[in-house]
């Protein structure tokens, strides 16, 4: 047993870390939440010529097969550089049409694996993340999946980078047990990806708030001398850190089918989920005023860290999960 | 230990209960934080101010009713259990009266005070600066002596209202060469619109500009617009913090009208979800009730004192107030949104928004509280040091 | 409204305090935890000429009528100084026994208010605090009451002082409704007591750390000067004197028959509990391995702290009292 | 992020598990702080000792199987699951074997980790003294030079075991004039019933004779039973204390294992109960996970590396382990503790007490978990500043 991340793993997440930096994602989610999608989309593509979107996406559709350990590396990067759009819905829609095997799996896998696709789904509550700038959205209801046919008016909410739409209309695809089955494996998968994008944007917030204090003094020191601040800091590094092993974890089982991977899963979405809003916490209180202000870049992690936590199942959702067995 | 309102408090409860009734609007006004607004939340103001009830607390010559400090308290518990609207005159009633009265002159108060009470000036904090944050005494912005009063240049920042309000008030440093930085600064008011001020708003975390930065270039501040003895600031602005952290700016009628409202929302919610969350909704609501208690006790002690001789002054236990109550708002909020769900951080601008986004609202403004008016971890060292004694260290 | 304690209560608590603390309650404590119930008792005694007992007794049995505020007083100064026996057992058989008014009033009430008679009483649960020492025990079951005629083992607790033990037998005192209501106001009386005493014990815990903090040095300073010190006694101090005036409170609303006294009750019960228990906590870590062991004194208000939190109704009852509205 | 087990992996697992099925005794060992339970431990240990399963990380050579990180967590998780006693040699085989394998002789190891693994030498440890606990460095119990060895004086105090054990080893101060506290220290170890030794048994919160005074009168020490070279003490105790912090004190297993029991606890406990304490529950569940998956990642690290290259020592990363399991520990036995009500305080000398009062001591132990081997203050201090590289500051 090696529970590490090999070479190989390591390597993509330097290649993705880079491509982001390089990317300017801070301006691509300001546009973003301003309803620009245009930047968003071009990273998209550049996203899927690294490999992305095929993590979820079989062989013969263009991808290379469900991927859960190299998806959470992916999405720690993601999380990490706040990257906006359906990420998420997208390969949790691949991974529901892998299963499903409908017709509408030949249509949209090869075009989802390219990067040319962009795919919300409502799943979870009455609504779909970014349905404006979807190709396409799909609604699970029951043993039901249908593609909308449009969708209701935009819902902000307190992070302007997620707006939520109520899907509308729109006809039948498939229907059946086979749905349920599928629509349970796409839930898993979103929580994983879900939860390595907490784990990203908590780095990321721990990151920039180290360096905050380590430069800014007030009462003639740096304000990261003082032990309050250091504490803080070192809950938040610790509460990071045993996460990342339940997301490792949660993605082994995932990918070997263990019937315990639904509960791993779980508890990866409750220790990131927690540990990722902890963090936003955190760093907005030892920014202060300007962790509370909207300009600096810091808001864009701020803002995204709750809406992550209770996403694609509350942590109350997950903790019962957890104890469910 | 007697909890047994006089004949007068009942009185004065009963009569702030029915006008509030007849008065308070019945769909809740547009965002303090835009145009729109902010005039309705100025309109709202003059309302109040027309009946007495803008400043219930002050002497019945600028407006107010004489209320005793029980009687603030109980006007705060109807207003916020009525559910009326945020104050947009809170800055200038709540913290820079408190200054006026005790350092102003009586020429400032018969000017100033009027027009605070009715609405028609509405004031806006000058105080951070960008280094100068939790470092207060460690200002920048100056003010130089000229023909009949002073220059004063510099920058302001998260200058909370200034985005819409029509004056400020702040410390500025007059004296740069003083043994220590928390002399030789003069506290000062000049208008929003005065030559040489430029305003430019700033969002808060939701992107709404509840504060703005102020850029100050040799704005002429009239003699008569300093308040206090110049180079004495200090002093006076920290009576103004006191009021802030302490009795004054979070009214325990805030909490208990909130976690009431916390309370319905865990009774209706589903037993799944409600189960978990039991504890932190009863901590919100004893939390609630014990602020509210101790606010009466805190009124009594300023009233009458421990052993019948008033303490006139909260001191340091004002600390206590200011980390509970922003403490007590985070994590009733939070726990609000746990009950809501996803959906209970949906904005105010988004129609399917729960109780129109106040929880979400509600949410935004808590986060602020362990920061502003001195951080938690300022006034955990104040509370260490001055109520407990502890050695004085490094931070 | 003047919602503080009056000169009379102010006065009382320091002639309390005085006759405490000349008593050495520590030796008492650890008498009494011995099986040595002798010097627990002569300080009884003295409690009782000093008026504690008759705090819940009609002044036809020789007391001063139901005085909910002064008994907070005095309980506060008998957890302050970890007076041990069942105290708060005593006031409340008083209570049940003034609101019963069978025969057994007559017979008991007096030696209460006296200082003669230490009473038990089992109706929380399956046991009775010190039934080896006390004078009578009484057994609530539905709508009877009983006065035990024996007891099994004891049954030794984290708390070496607070010895608990199973009633046994017994002939039926009343029956019906009126033992029902009755019990109903005792355990009123007997949470009220039990928040004063974990308020009490959480003020000595207090002031005992930050004497010790303030002498210890360690790294060459005194340790109360770090600034993780300073905070874990600044929440303390928060949380005690946010407790406080919930159980003045609570005493006012029972004292005036307030129908939301029961919930007021149990809230000051949480918050005093967990303030005690809080200091405890912090107490022990502060003093660190001296903290942990059984010799200095501290060790008694350390131990008592968890079972006061919990007897008479867990934070989770009273919480769920609170909610009942 | 491989979670597979080898073929020799799950053969060692298997072993063990059978091995444990056979030998742990039904009812529970008397408490390990009495005479009689102490005497019982011991017993357990040969019995371990005999099949090789007392020390499996060890060499063959010294009685052990050689086992792999992994095994060694493997080991513990069965150990713990089986519901094993506690482990009366742990001193010796966590604190004191590392320092020997990495700074003693042969002859050392040859003479003292035999008797050890077999449980007839326990050994106590005599760090800490009245005005040195969390500031070890500044021990003032001294070593002088004699003839063929050294004359060691002082007290110590809260020494482990140090009631029933057989030995005991420790920092002294062999060199009084030294720059820096840390300097002049001498790790050496003596008998408990030596010429100059008294024992005084102190009780630990429960009153049980979890640890003693040691007074040191005078006590000679041979120059074979120092470890290291004299005045260079600290570097070796230091890796004594990183492994106490680290990966080994705390196993895995043990957490794992009480998730599981407390699981099941919720499980039977009311809805009225269990409902409010559903997330307390699910978190000492996800912890436990979190702490044995943190467990296989850092094995993995000493024993590949990030990189392939095997990084042998943990450093400060071991503060992460302290503070999270000691958390975790306390979380955990406060939460059973509120899910059994009143009853669950009762002391496993009570006949009536739930579990045997196991949850009862179990609680009395982890409130140590948080002071020992480091404080948690201490340990975030380090995070802070080793991991996160924040500036030093006076603490």
């Amino acid at each position: 047993m090696r529970f590490l991340p090999s070479t190989e793993q390591r390597e993509f997440a330097r290649a993705l870390d880079g491509l982001l930096t390089a990317s300017d994602t801070p301006a691509v989610a300001r546009a973003w939440a301003a309803g620009d999608h245009k930047p968003g989309r071009a990273l998209w593509g550049r996203l899927a010529e690294a490999g992305v979107f095929g993590l979820a996406v079989s062989a013969r559709h263009g991808g290379m097969g469900l991927l859960p350990a190299e998806l959470t590396v992916a999405f720690t990067e993601l999380g990490r550089h706040v990257m906006p759009g359906p990420l998420v819905e997208t390969v949790a829609v691949a991974a529901f049409l892998e299963r499903l095997d409908a017709g509408a799996a030949t249509e949209w896998l090869p075009r989802i694996a390219a990067g040319e696709a962009l795919v919300s789904l409502c799943a979870d509550g009455p609504y779909a993340l970014d349905a404006d700038a979807a190709d396409a959205v799909l609604v699970v209801e029951g043993d039901t999946v249908r593609r909308a046919e449009g969708h209701g008016p935009a819902q902000a909410s307190l992070d302007p980078a997620r707006r939520l739409f109520r899907p509308r209309g729109g006809t039948v695809l498939a229907r059946g047990p086979a749905v349920t089955s599928a629509a349970g494996h796409a839930l898993d998968v979103a929580r994983l990806a879900t939860a390595a994008q907490s784990l990203g944007l908590g780095r990321a917030l721990l990151a920039q708030t180290v360096s905050h204090v380590t430069r800014r003094t007030q009462f003639g020191v740096p304000i990261g001398s003082f032990q309050a601040v250091k504490h803080r800091l070192a809950d938040i590094l610790i509460a990071l850190e045993f996460a990342q092993p339940l997301v490792h974890g949660a993605a082994a089982a995932l990918a070997a089918g263990a019937p315990s991977a639904g509960r791993e899963v779980a508890a990866a979405k409750v220790a990131a989920g927690e540990a990722g809003h902890a963090a936003a916490r955190t760093a907005l209180q030892l920014h202060g005023a300007l962790g509370y202000s909207e300009e600096p870049a810091l808001s864009l992690w701020i803002r995204k860290a709750r809406p992550l936590r209770d996403a694609w199942g509350t942590p109350a959702e997950c903790r019962r999960r957890v104890l469910a067995g | 230990m007697d909890l047994e309102f006089t004949a007068a408090e009942r009185e004065f409860r009963d009569e702030a209960r029915s006008w509030l009734a007849r008065h308070v609007p019945a769909a809740p006004l547009p965002s303090l934080e835009t145009a729109e607004g902010f005039a309705a939340h100025r309109e709202w103001e003059r309302r109040l101010a027309a009946d007495r009830w803008s400043a219930v607390s002050w002497p019945e010559e600028h407006g107010g009713r004489g209320a005793s400090l029980v009687q603030w308290l109980i006007f705060e518990e109807e207003y916020h259990a009525a559910g009326a609207p945020g104050r947009v005159s809170q800055n200038g009633i709540q913290l820079l009266a408190p200054t006026l009265f005790a350092h102003g002159t009586d020429a400032q108060r018969a000017r100033l005070l009027g027009p605070m009470a009715r609405g028609e000036v509405i004031w806006a904090q000058a105080w951070s600066e960008p280094e100068a944050g939790s470092d207060l005494a460690s200002l920048r912005s100056k003010a130089v002596r000229t023909a009949g009063g002073w220059l004063v240049s510099g920058q302001k920042t998260w200058s909370s209202r200034a985005a819409f309000a029509d004056r400020a008030f702040g410390l500025f440093r007059s004296d740069p060469h003083t043994p220590r930085p928390h002399q030789g600064l003069t506290y000062l008011m000049f208008p929003l619109d005065a030559p040489g001020v430029t305003v430019r708003p700033l969002g808060r975390l939701d992107g709404k500009p509840a504060f703005a930065e102020l850029f100050l270039d040799e704005v002429f501040v009239p003699d008569a617009d300093v308040i206090g003895e110049p180079g004495q600031g200090w002093r006076a602005a920290m009576s103004t913090a006191g009021n802030e952290r302490g009795l004054t700016l979070r009214s325990p009628g805030r909490f208990s009208a909130a976690a009431e409202r916390l309370a319905a929302l865990w009774r209706e919610a589903p037993e799944e979800v409600a189960g978990p969350l039991t504890d932190r909704v009863a901590d919100a609501v004893i939390g609630a009730r014990a602020y509210q208690l101790f606010g009466y006790a805190q009124a009594s002690r300023l009233t009458t004192g421990e052993d019948g001789a008033p303490t006139g002054d909260l001191g340091a236990a004002a600390s206590l107030n200011k980390v509970f109550w922003s403490e007590l708002d985070l994590a009733l909020h939070e726990t609000a949104l746990d009950l809501l769900g996803p959906a209970g951080m949906l904005a105010d601008d988004a129609d399917e928004a729960p109780a129109h986004g106040r929880w979400a609202d509600g949410y935004t403004f808590s986060l602020a509280g362990p920061i502003y008016a001195g951080t938690n971890e300022i006034q955990c060292d104040l509370i260490a040091e001055r109520l407990l004694g502890l050695p004085k260290g490094r931070r």
